[in-house]
This record gives C-alpha cells, structure tokens and sequence, in this order.
C-alpha cells in the first residue's frame, strides 16, 4: 500500500520540480517550491512508514515550518525590495 | 466498548479506510501536481497547488494515522497535518498577493471593458 | 497596512511554536534526530521571520544587535568551559564522566552543555548574519 | 524501491542543477536552490541520514534562501553574461569528475558488512555508547562526545564566519558607504 503511496508522491515530485524549471514567471517556482517542500514532507513520512520505522517525523515539521520561512521571505522581498522593511511604518504605499 | 465491537471487524474496518485514505491522498496528490503542470496562468496554478496541500496531504496523513493508531507517531503526524493547514493557505495567499502587485491579472473569459464594468472603478487598463 | 493582515496574524500564531519547536529539537537530540546545530537555526528561522514580517527594527526591540554579537563567542566559551570543567576533576579534557556523581548522568549532562553551547553560538551567528546584510543594504 | 526513489530524486537534482546555470534571473536561482535542497534532504532521508537530512533542510531551504536574498539586495538581481572562455572550466570540471568517479569504483560496495568503515570504529561507538552514556541516539553521542573535541572545531568555525561576515558586512561603516560601496559589487 505504502508502495503505491510512495510512487504517487515520488511522480509528483517529479512533476512539481517539472514546473519550476519550467515554470514561466518567478511566482511559477516560489509555488512549485512551496508544492515541492509539502511533497518532502510527504514523502518522508510514506517512507519511514515504508521502511517501518516512522518515528523521524520531527524532521517534517523542520521543513514545514523553514518551508514557511523561505517562501515568506522570497515574497517579501519581492513586493517591497527590501527584506526589512516594516509595513506599518509608511502606510502611503498601498 | 467492550464486546460491542468485534476487534477483528474493527481492524478490517480501520485498515480499509486507511486504505482508502491514502489511496485517495495519493490521487489527489498526483492530479494537483499534473494541474500545477497543465493550468495555463498562476492562479489557477495556484488552485491545483492548494489541492495537493490540503486534500493530498491531508488524505495520506490520515489514512496514515489510521496506520500508526494511538501513538507518539500518530501525534506527530497530526502536528504536521495541522502545520500545513495553517501555513501553506497562508504561503498561498502571500504568492498571489505578490503575482497581483506585481501586475499579473487572471487570465478571464471576459474581456476588459465587462470586467471594468462590474469592478467599478478599475477603469484604466492594467499592464500585464 | 491592511494588506499584511494575513501574514501578520499567522505570524504570531505560529512563532511560539517555532521556539517551542526549537527547544525540542535542541533536548530531544538526545533520543532523536537533531542537535543544538539544528535546534540553533529553527530558532534564528524564527526570529528571522518575525523580523521579515514586522520589520527589522520590532525584531531588534526583541533581541538587541548587541544581545546575538555577544551571543556568538558565548557559546563557544561555554563549549571550552565545559570542556575544561574537567581538568578540575583531574581528567581529560572533554571527559564528561565526572560532571555528576554517576558517569553516565555525567555524560549526560556534558552532551547538553556542549549542545547549549552550539545552539547559543549558531543561533547568535546565523541572526547577526542576517541583521548585517540588513543594515548594509539601507 | 529506495534506490529507484533515490534515482529518481537525483536526476531531478541534475536538472534542476542544470536549470539553475542557465537561469539569468537570480530569483529563480535562489527559489531552485532552495527546491535543490530539500531534494538532497529527501536523498538523505531515504539513505537513513537523518541528522543529516535535518540540518540540510533547515540550512538550505530557509537561512540560506534569506541570506542569498540578503546579498541579492547588495548586487543585481540579473546575472551578466560571462566573456570569458568556458573550456578551461569544463574541461577542469569533467577531467574532476571523471577521477571521483573512478575513485568511487574502487570502494567497497554500498552497505556491505566487511567494509573497513563498519570493521574499524563503528561497532565499539555502537556496542558501547548506550551502557557508557545512557544516550539512545548514537549520532548525538559521537558527535558531543566521543568526537567532542571535532565538534568544538565546528562550533569555532561557525564563530569564526560570523565574525567574518560581520568585519566585511557589519556597523560602524558610514563615511564608506557614499561612491565606493554601492558600486563595487557591479
């Protein structure tokens, strides 16, 4: 079962990765990059289950949560140009 | 509970629905990343993305769960599921408010002058 | 802004998990995977996405640029002291044997302390890193 | 199914290597490199190196993705195109590889018992640490205690960047800062 599992993410890894080489416009890969850290987690946890030994998942919240950590700053970045900057201090740029 | 439930049929039940689970999270999984590939604009990659993240994800770890029973692991794997419930809509709606301010418009059927009219006051035609 | 409502909201939801996180990682390195090295950068990914969220300078209201520059040779001072605490027992430098009346608590003990010195160093380094290209880029 | 998993993962590391260099915009640079690492993490994961696997998630997908950002904000964020010739460093690069490759043909095959890594230490680290210590997990022993001492090399190193980033990066620089420092980098 857990086989069928594995192959399913494996696939999807394969197409999320797909489109982030593909993929057209920066917004295109920050997705694929967020698509591609759920599906490690995924695959962690099917694996350990897959191999019996499914007690490494403290490794899954670690990605989850650095996951969270690039895609926010990647945005970030992206809209104001600047990693630092405070929204709240200039509420003139809308 | 004791006595009412027969164990066995119990386990056969708790095995099937994981079963079910993950097959079902796998086949989700895999036809949101096929939309991530096959959509033609990022919002509407964006939808088949939040379909592996919520659905999939959440389907394998259930059924998952159901596999591993009242443990340490099960726990794990519900702080996970939660995880994700909460960041990857969050991830989500910072890409498509960073796609619409850096002037990329859902591609519509409509053509701008309808959509202009129903916003209101978007009259001035956006660069994409 | 209005607009960062989303961001701001889950932001503060999920940042004492993160620590909390960290914590875990860092005393459960022990029994699972992870370590101080790890435990230290979940908890400068966390200030870091405090500090990306609500600006760099709520961040350093919270931690001070001196407080993370003092934080980068504390731990490798507590790493040595650690290490030297046993020459006063007579014994060989790292030996964390005679840290506690049982050398098995002993060693115990001196694993954490030296993980408390690399999570403390880490940490301290990886945010001054990042309070520095901040500041260089105004 | 772990080695076709872990076939299939690194040839996806190859392409998205491949896509890397022929990437002009360094964003996307930045977001594949962070896609690069938590495909080696998987790797790891599915090699049974889980520190490892932990560390390089939590370095390569979310610090270095800020830190890279960070250095975007110093430069450009397009990378030039190189004028200079590319055989020297492709054929530095291929003659590299093809000597790692034929050093890996002379090791003793993967996991087998008798290889002189599982013959020499290993098995004192793993018969002796838990009554020594009382620490379940092995890595965690050999890392802080038995090997103390290289770990207290590491943590210096990792001292000895920060203070190095900081001398080239950090305070006290503004009188510097007008004509030279915005435009050195280009």
């Amino acid at each position: 079962m857990f086989v069928v599992a594995t192959i399913a993410v494996a696939l999807a890894l394969a197409l999320a990765v797909t489109r982030a080489i593909l993929g057209p416009t920066v917004f295109d890969r920050v997705l694929a990059g967020n698509v591609v850290g759920t599906l490690a987690i995924l695959l962690l946890a099917v694996i350990g289950f897959l191999s019996g030994r499914p007690e490494w998942l403290d490794i899954g919240l670690t990605y989850g949560l650095l996951n969270l950590i690039g895609t926010l700053a990647v945005l970030k970045y992206f809209r104001h140009g600047d990693l630092a900057h405070d929204a709240e201090k200039d509420g003139s740029r809308e | 509970m004791n006595g009412l439930i027969d164990p066995e049929i119990l386990d056969i039940v708790v095995t099937g629905l994981s079963w079910f689970a993950i097959s079902a999270g796998s086949f989700f999984v895999l036809v949101g990343t096929i939309g991530l590939i096959r959509m033609p604009d990022v919002f509407t990659r964006m939808h088949a993305a939040s379909l592996v993240d919520t659905l999939g994800a959440g389907l394998l770890i259930a059924g998952m769960m159901l596999q591993a029973g009242f443990t340490a692991t099960s726990l794990k794997l519900l702080f996970i599921f939660l995880l994700l419930f909460i960041t990857s809509p969050v991830a989500t709606h910072a890409v498509a408010q960073a796609t619409l301010e850096a002037g990329d418009l859902p591609e519509l059927k409509v053509d701008r002058r309808d959509r202009a009219r129903t916003a209101g006051d978007a009259v001035e035609t956006p660069e994409a | 802004m209005k607009l960062d409502l989303i961001l701001r909201v889950t932001t503060k939801v999920i940042i004492p998990f993160i620590l909390l996180f960290a914590l875990y990682v860092h005393f459960h390195g022990d029994f699972g995977p992870g370590g101080g090295f790890q435990a230290g950068v979940i908890a400068a990914g966390m200030l870091i996405l405090y500090a990306i969220i609500f600006g760099v300078e709520a961040a350093q209201r919270v931690v001070p640029r001196a407080v993370v520059h003092v934080m980068v040779p504390l731990g490798v001072l507590i790493y040595a002291m650690t290490g030297l605490a046993a020459f006063y027992f007579g014994e060989n430098f790292l030996n964390y044997a005679p840290l506690a009346h049982d050398p098995k608590h002993g060693h115990h003990l001196g694993v954490i302390l030296v993980e408390s010195g690399v999570i403390t160093t880490v940490a301290g380094t990886m945010v001054s890193i990042f309070y520095a290209f901040l500041e260089r880029g105004r | 199914m772990e080695l076709y998993v872990n076939l299939l993962l690194l040839t996806l590391m190859a392409a998205t290597v491949i896509a890397i260099i022929q990437q002009s915009s360094l964003f996307s640079v930045v977001i594949l490199s962070g896609i690069y690492s938590f495909l080696m993490a998987s790797v790891l994961i599915v090699l049974d190196a889980v520190d490892v696997a932990m560390t390089e998630a939590s370095v390569g997908a979310g610090i270095s993705t800020v830190v890279l950002l960070g250095a975007l904000h110093l430069t450009r964020t397009t990378a030039l195109k190189s004028h200079q010739r590319v055989f020297l460093g492709l054929f530095v690069s291929v003659a590299v590889g093809t000597m790692l490759m034929w050093g890996v043909l002379g090791l003793p095959e993967f996991g087998v018992a008798d290889a002189p890594v599982h013959t020499h230490v290993a098995p004192t680290y793993l018969l002796e640490s838990i009554p020594e210590t009382g620490i379940p997990n092995v890595v965690t022993t050999v890392l802080a205690d038995y090997r103390g001492f290289d770990t207290f090399g590491e943590t210096t190193v990792v001292f000895t960047a920060g203070i190095g980033v900081l001398l080239l990066l950090g305070g006290r620089r503004r009188r510097g800062r007008g004509a030279g420092a915005k435009d050195a980098p280009k």
